[in-house]
């Protein structure tokens, strides 16, 4: 038992942590806000330096430093507010296709995926995901050896950029969960104004999307497993992703107290600016400490995996909660503005927080696993 | 103690209902002439706030030649719940009637009242209030733009900010420096500052919520020469028409949070009824039924301590119980949004806004820009940390440090 | 419309302000709560001044002052923490009566309850009082002319020891509610060890009373509206109470806090102890305002009064919620301690939040009658 | 990283597992004698101790003769983990073992040493900690006993109060000050004073929740002689020694937190299948199970908060980390109560607990009197606010006034 981080993942975060500051300032990410930029970092980056295949095996191209690792790595990207294809395509994609997949499949799809030769995007039904149902918007129908695709799924990250979208939707059979890797282009997306437009999102259709027997991930009707086992991954992920952009939040607030001045004093100095600052840190600590455990229940498949996924979101929740709403507060006007950052950080908090099921579902989740 | 009206209050109040039905723009005409800001006085704001005039109920506690009717203040009160039914504003500029005109009235000058009063409250010409500065937000006396002063006239040099409108307004009512060696909060004055003067330069601020629609601006002074004669009140004496100025913002503004409130209120209970992200109707919810519940309670609540302090304000008096009811009302606002935007779910993230006038946003938008919006009420006009500074050393009378 | 305290209302409050703070010191609570002492103020002054029959019609020897007046007694009660028959007495058991009562009745309960002659109770069902549902815990069934109650009836005020129980009861007829008006005597009282001794509660158990017909108060099956509205003025006069004993807790905090002091100040100096104090008043004000509304809608009969009631229960309920929070916090130790008054307001105020419904279930009672 | 112990840990756990099964009181001798204070040392807990001693379980980080095995902190974790799997604590006089024992071995005399160490750790002799004082309870600076200095005995005067288990301890381990004239933080002494001298008076402080069991205490002290070799450390140096005491009160209390609230939490889970006063199963309520969810989550964390700084902890360290998880523990204690309580509705109006026995009311006694104690746990040993002050200035950083 051990939470602290080694010294390897700690080289591994420093590195990573030293990448995004070069590679990803915060005017990367407010150019694409602004201006519908697509930079090519911090993806190149992670490409060339393998982060995208830090928890794939090594028969598959990767570095096999498992689910700890790269709950670190993606914490770092949340700090930096990090945009592009990394999130969806390793933490959702990724997960689900390893879960799922035959090997020629985990060839054809994981493989690229984590060698960053292939953007992937995790197609599922939000609303449903902490109970990890698969909704009944998209329903899948067997048509001699093929599978038909029929329904939408909304708000998928990266759903209009991504290469393949890997896709759960409802069957009839078993347990009713079937999954599918679909290319892109076999889906007509639809792009909304979405909150953090560095985390692009798209409502997907499918039009009686046929989907042959070799983009069949498994077997539907016996997929549950595997949809809540990638979730579960995908939940986590998102947590620490929200944790890291908390972490700024809470370090740009500081550094505002300790810098701004009223009535001839640092804000800072005033015991309700450092009560509601000492209250951000209790929560933020909240958070990291369970998506610390969560990635490590994940990384050695402890039975109290999905309690955990669901904790780390929870916790998650709870944190951006706090830390957005005094972030804004504690900058005063200058937190009202679009010029500050601190609105960048609090837009991506909160679109972490939707995704994947909010804090209270997960709360709801948590409360069924209890069997209370 | 009672709830009901007396029944002259309500045969007042039958009439003001049937003129305002009569009289209030029409959605075509808003529609056509969309406010883009809290300057901005389009033909038919300018139309309205005419008819208004006319019909003495501009600023009803006010005498006829000022745009009202002597009302007393429970029918003032009247006249406010009504407007609060239509939904309606009185001014599209509203700093400039609610705070700048009493402010002339009250310290102007008889030349400053005969060149600015009536044509404000005609909207004739509209307003921006030059108050906070980068240095000095919740803090005025931490003010430092200065003006020199002149034999006949002042030069102003400074930068101003969270200047709602500024690039709408005509004029600007302006707060600045003119004895640099006084005590902080003495050596202030307040001038009237052509905006189209040489060396003035309007920056838009957007709100962190969007950035092409604008209320708040930077304004840049730079060497702005201002007559002496409109100096507004007596030299070194702007921290009381500070005070007063306030004292009109905040006399009736309960009314407007209220009001707002309670459109707020009713669109959860709309929202109550859509599906939410699991496929429920949000309104099963048993917690979101609570926190609604809850909410509503809280905006009645701002009704009723706005009635029982009701006579103090109507009188324009400052007043701490002020305090009580703007932080109050904007805390309300944030959690009611916020709760929204959680029930919502991952709907929330839809932030697609085409219908953007000024101040609408504030109703119709996505809830989770409705959220993003709401620190405005927490944050500008004092922000809630020091409204409960004040509750607490004003009020129940706790010790300063 | 006004929500002035009119001139006379105003000597009629300060009289009782002036006879509690005489009759009715907190050690006389202390007494009661310490040696089960059972003082005869300040229910003595309460039936020699009149109070008793401030909201009874001249007709049955009241004064005809209005609930209103009644609300800002009761109030004043609170700010002393009154014990004796008062509250259930005048707020509870004759609501009851006068709401179904035929004259007879009135004249043989109402009259001497309002002349402080008899004490009453009212023993409806708590967990079901915000709905004004009469619970299924005790029935009746009708027996030749007289009626029989079988069952029980949980946490009644005063129900063991006041002469009177009024009682709601589950029946099988119409609206399902029958009124009742039993002798104590007829019941088995068992009192219970109440969080504040001076709000004694007593189960009582109906083992077959048998109710002879003029006990029978109003229609059987057809007194759900008069339940409904007695329980409106029990629920608003349980909130104003609780608001009296808030403002009291809220005076004793702002004086520690002006008196006590620490690192060489009064505490009430910092910052963090003016801002808890700042949101003690504002819920203060909430529920006195929202309590005035109510009481004045229920003696104007207006259309929102049972939502005006379940308001006021509720903005009381967030109010003793913060305000017994802050004030054992901000009185430190010495909140912490026996001796200190704070906690016998405390827990009058929990036991007001706890009897007819709790603010949460009166939020629950409210989103229903706003359908949502 | 990672979350499962290696095998040798495995090991010493089921090792301690069987030892504690073999080992710990019964709770038949723990009903004959219940613990009535914390510093009531009765038959069974004197014998659990020394068995304890005896097995060097009970300081398992200090050696041998001191009654531990000099186990790594990896080793004392786990043993503090199996302690709380069988809700078992080390000594019915916390303060004695955890605070005080620690203070005399880092800071005390061989005299003291030999005279006090072993005892303590034996359970021969109980302690009562003498630090709060009516005008010094956040604020150990402001301390006023006096403990006049003579050649060879101190004449102690003043008033302690919070005193836990003075009616039974046999010694206080005293702060006192002994240079008026110093500063503030100066001038502060520590002695050992014998409860039964002469000059001592205790008076007991019931709790808000119950005027009859009672742990706190006023000390009246009147010309009390301590004898000169009972001054710990330095003279005037009792500052330090103060942050030492509290150093090792602090250092595992965590773990007790942590496994309080995993207690109240299934308490939490078995209300939630009682039935509730609307006659519904309580945990039928989505708002309850919102808030349950949302405290396990709470309580959880407690741990996972802990086993990130345990490192430090487990050197004893002072550390701000400490204030995160006494403030957090502390407030989450204070909610959960307070939940269960309005769960209940009117049934928690009912007190009734005749089981009493010292610190047993945390855990099984009625939940409205478990709300009203957990003030205990944000008042005492700084509160709430004293904690965010240190967080906000010793972990982030900012600025004291």
């Amino acid at each position: 038992m051990d939470f602290e981080i080694a010294p390897e993942q700690q080289d591994l975060v420093d590195s990573v942590r030293a990448v995004l500051a070069q590679e990803c300032p915060t005017a990367l990410v407010r150019d694409i806000v602004e201006n519908g930029s697509t930079p090519e970092q911090p993806w190149k980056s992670a490409r060339e330096l393998g982060w995208t295949a830090i928890d794939l095996p090594e028969s598959l191209g990767g570095l096999a430093l498992g689910f700890t690792a790269l709950g670190l790595v993606v914490e770092q990207h949340g700090c930096r507010i990090a945009p592009g294809p990394f999130l969806a395509t390793v933490t959702q994609f990724l997960p689900l296709v390893c879960e799922a997949g035959a090997p020629e499949q985990l060839a054809r799809f994981a493989q690229p995926a984590g060698a960053g030769e292939l953007r992937g995007a995790l197609a599922i039904d939000h609303g449903r995901a902490a109970e990890q149902a698969p909704g009944e918007s998209l329903r899948a129908w067997r048509d001699g050896a093929a599978w038909v695709l029929e329904g939408q799924r909304t708000y998928v990250l990266d759903g209009g950029s991504a290469d393949e979208i890997a896709v759960a939707a409802r069957v009839d059979a078993g347990d009713g969960v079937g999954l599918f890797a679909v290319p892109q282009s076999a889906v007509k997306a639809q792009r909304i104004v979405a909150l953090d437009a560095s985390r692009p999102l798209a409502h997907l259709r499918f039009d009686r999307v046929r989907v042959e027997p070799e983009r069949v991930l498994g077997t539907p009707g016996r997929s549950a497993r595997a949809l809540g086992r990638a979730l579960e991954r995908a939940v986590v992920a998102a947590s620490l992703e929200c944790v890291g952009a908390c972490q700024t939040l809470l370090e740009m607030t500081v550094e505002h107290a300790k810098s701004r001045r009223q009535f001839d004093q640092p804000i800072g100095a005033f015991q309700a600016i450092q009560h509601k600052c000492a209250d951000m840190l209790v929560q933020l600590e909240k958070a990291r400490a369970t998506g610390h455990f969560a990635m490590m229940a994940l990384a050695e498949d402890d039975p109290r995996r999905a309690l955990a996924a669901s904790m780390a979101k929870a916790a998650a929740s709870d944190c951006q909660r706090l830390v957005c709403k005094e972030a804004i507060q504690i900058h005063g006007g200058m937190g009202y503005t679009w010029e500050s950052d601190v609105q960048l950080f609090v837009k991506r908090a909160k679109t972490l927080e939707a995704l994947f099921g909010t804090g209270a579902a997960h709360r709801q989740r948590i409360a069924a696993l209890l069997e209370i | 103690m009672q709830l009901h009206y007396d029944a002259a209050t309500e045969a007042f109040r039958a009439e003001v209902r049937a003129w305002l039905e009569a009289n209030q723009p029409t959605p075509a005409e808003m529609r056509a002439e969309p406010v883009k800001s809290s300057a901005h006085l389009t033909g038919w704001s300018r139309r309205w706030q005419g008819r208004l005039f006319d019909a003495g109920l501009l600023v009803p506690g006010w005498p006829r030649e000022l745009g009202g009717r002597s009302l007393p203040p429970v029918q003032q009160l009247v006249f406010q719940e009504e407007m609060a039914r239509f939904a309606l504003d009185r001014s599209t500029n509203p700093q400039g009637l609610e705070i700048i005109a009493p402010s002339i009235r009250d310290y102007g000058s008889d030349f400053l009242k005969e060149k600015y009063l009536l044509p404000t409250l005609r909207a004739e010409i509209a307003w921006c209030l030059g108050m906070s500065e980068p240095g000095a937000g919740s803090d005025l006396a931490g003010l430092s733009t200065r003006a020199a002063v002149h034999e006949d006239h002042f030069v102003v040099t400074g930068q101003k900010i969270w200047t709602s409108g500024a690039q709408h307004a005509d004029h600007c009512f302006c707060f600045v420096r003119t004895d640099p060696a006084a005590p902080k909060h003495r050596g202030i004055s307040v001038l009237i500052l052509d905006m189209k003067a040489p060396g003035v330069r309007v920056q838009p601020l957007p709100a962190l919520n969007d950035r092409k629609h604008v209320d708040f601006n930077e304004a840049f002074l730079d060497g702005v020469v201002v007559p002496r004669d409109h100096l507004v009140g007596q030299l070194h004496q702007g921290w009381s028409i500070s005070a007063g100025s306030l004292a009109h913002e905040r006399g009736m503004v309960w009314l407007t949070s209220a009001r707002r409130l309670d459109d707020t209120l009713e669109r959860l209970r709309a929202l109550a009824r859509e599906t939410g992200p699991d496929g429920r109707r949000i309104g099963e919810s048993e917690s979101f039924r609570d926190a609604v519940a809850g909410l509503y309670v809280d905006a009645q609540a701002m009704w009723f301590m706005g009635y029982r302090g009701f006579a103090k304000f109507a009188r324009g008096q400052v007043s701490p119980e002020h305090s009580v009811l703007k932080l109050f009302g904007s805390e309300i606002t944030q959690r009611a949004t916020r709760l929204a935007t959680e029930a919502q779910g991952v709907d929330a993230l839809d932030v697609d806004y085409q219908g953007w006038t000024f101040d609408d946003i504030r109703g119709r938008a996505p809830w989770m820009r409705q959220y993003l919006v709401s620190y405005g009420g927490t944050i500008s006009a004092g922000t809630s940390e020091i409204q409960r500074n004040i509750i607490a050393q004003r009020v129940l009378g706790l010790p300063r440090r």
